[in-house]
């Protein structure tokens, strides 16, 4: 082949610019541009040996060339192979494949261009075009509605409860316990409503809320009855030991 | 000034006042006019253009810009709702009134441990969210709050029983001599 | 439709066109019309109006925009304040975009026949003219791009059927001979 003893003119200039691509398919579509006919009618033989007097060109320069430059270059060496092979063989369709594909994405990649060439002839907004400078906002904000949840309402209850307990000092609560002079009113108020021998508990005031509050008020009614029974006015008996002692109007006999 | 000459610089004009910023001043146009052009005349051949129009061309802060028609800016404006927020004092008046109601101020101040702000109560006043409800039959007789209709309708509650109950809140301290509540 | 009606129309579809910073719709222009009156007349005959002016109506990106006449761009360019135009690279990665949408990087540096730098992705990104649209469902999920509505506005395109059909943009062929026209 003439090129690899004399490159074509053509191609000792690429090589010079060879950086001024972006890669392979890049300098082969613009080979293939300098073909001088459309793209669907390109000769991807005469492109192949066209790229290939240009890496050899380069190498002749000692240009540093990028792994993918050399990646194409072997395989168009394969694919020159293929196709200088007689046709009608399988290596031959294989190679005719092969350079259809090639073509498609050179036509795809100079139809993207192309479409690029498009948009940058468009009028750009902000370039060729301008949109209002100072556009007005007509909108008015209304914020007299509130923005309100019970989550949110829950959430601030209990945070100013949390706050109030941390700032307050420890108070023990005090304790209200039954005295003996309130057990001996209750106990003689309620003597005789109920039935003979009730237990002491049924004289215990309502309402006692802790079980130390409980056992004070059972204590003092105990107390109240022991005055009572000394008195006479009423009689107490228990069972036996830790049985429930129990109480009835004195007086009389059984 | 020819008539062709005229369009142009209105055009020119009306392009430039149109895409600035700020308003453009009679100087600034005439630096892109041509000699025996006088911006003045332009910018007030633009004026008599708009006049009666959508847009009008207005004189503001020494420069001239567009400006919709004052009759038309009622029909196109939009309300926007942005709810605000209660301050957090608020919020949580508002929650031990809710909780606690009728309540007097000193009450709400004991249990938030901290002092009302008058502004708080005015804010939640003026929402309608609390109301006065009486008056407490102790020395001085301070008024009593409650919680409105309008506290109910705000929060997407039927009535006061909605409210979560305060024992499916709270976690209270054990009393003494009582087992503590589970965990 | 009474004369007089659609004047007011169209005073008012002016000033609700030339006050808003994004493109109106027929739609919303209705919204704020009398019953019995066509939004898309009262825009056409809008157009009509601005023909030839120094500002003009625009289609684009789903709705209507007053933008300024682009034969005045050279004179305005001096008091208007441009961004820089998009590189070579960058266009063509957003025409590829454009076309062949959802696409993902690896694709685009196939079709290129170059790898795709950073900086002409965040070039596009930070336009607003690409953005990410899900992964594809291979290997990696890589992530697919696709054109934007400010894409649409920025090249003047009502949608994305305003590009030109694949086959028209190569009935011509490259002239012989000549560089490449941008670099």
């Amino acid at each position: 082949m003439e090129a690899t003893s004399e490159p074509p003119a053509g191609a000792q200039a690429l090589v010079l610019r060879l950086e001024g691509f972006e890669g392979p398919l890049d300098l082969l579509l613009d080979l293939a541009r300098g073909q001088k006919v459309d793209l669907a009618r390109i000769s991807i033989l005469a492109l192949v040996e066209q790229y290939l007097a240009v890496i050899e060109g380069a190498r002749r320069v000692r240009l540093e060339l990028a792994a993918d430059w050399l990646v194409m270059a072997a395989w168009l060496t394969w694919l020159k192979s293929r196709l200088l092979v007689p046709a009608g063989g399988e290596a031959a369709e294989e190679a005719e494949e092969a350079a259809e594909v090639l073509a498609a994405r050179l036509r795809e990649l100079q139809t993207m261009r192309a479409a690029a060439q498009w948009l940058g002839a468009r009028p750009v907004l902000g370039q060729d075009v301008f949109a209002r400078g100072a556009p007005e906002d007509l909108s008015v904000v209304d914020r007299s509605r509130l923005a309100l949840d019970l989550t949110g309402l829950i959430r601030a209850y209990l945070l100013a409860l949390r706050r109030a307990a941390a700032t307050k000092p420890y108070r023990p609560p005090t304790a209200s316990l039954w005295s003996v002079q309130q057990a001996l009113t209750r106990l003689a108020s309620l003597m005789g409503s109920l039935p003979d021998w009730s237990t002491l508990d049924a004289y215990l005031p309502e309402g006692l809320g802790t079980a130390l509050e409980r056992r004070g008020a059972l204590a003092s009614t105990l107390l109240a009855g022991l005055e009572m029974a000394r008195g006479g006015a009423v009689r107490l008996r228990q069972e036996a030991a830790f049985a429930p002692i129990e109480v009835r109007r004195g007086g009389e006999d059984v | 000034m020819s008539d062709e000459a005229m369009q142009d610089a209105l055009r020119l004009a009306e392009a430039m006042v149109f895409a600035a910023a700020a308003p453009v001043t009679a100087r600034q146009l005439g630096q892109l006019l041509p000699e025996g052009i006088e911006a003045e005349a332009v910018l007030s051949a633009l004026r008599d253009r708009y006049a009666g129009r959508g847009v009008e061309l207005a004189e503001v802060a020494g420069g001239f810009q567009f400006r919709t028609a004052p009759d038309l800016a009622p029909r196109l404006r939009k309300v926007v709702q942005v709810p605000r927020r209660l301050p957090r004092a608020a919020m949580e008046t508002l929650a031990i009134v809710a909780y606690h109601q009728p309540v007097t101020r000193p009450e709400i101040e004991e249990i938030r441990g901290a002092a009302l702000a008058q502004t708080t109560l005015d804010a939640l006043l003026e929402a309608g969210l609390i109301a006065p409800k009486g008056r407490k039959e102790v020395p001085g007789r301070p008024t009593l709050w409650a919680t409105t209709p309008a506290f109910l309708l705000q929060f997407g509650l039927r009535d006061l029983r909605d409210l979560p109950k305060r024992e499916d809140l709270l976690v209270e301290p054990p009393a003494p001599g009582q087992a503590p509540p589970e965990e």
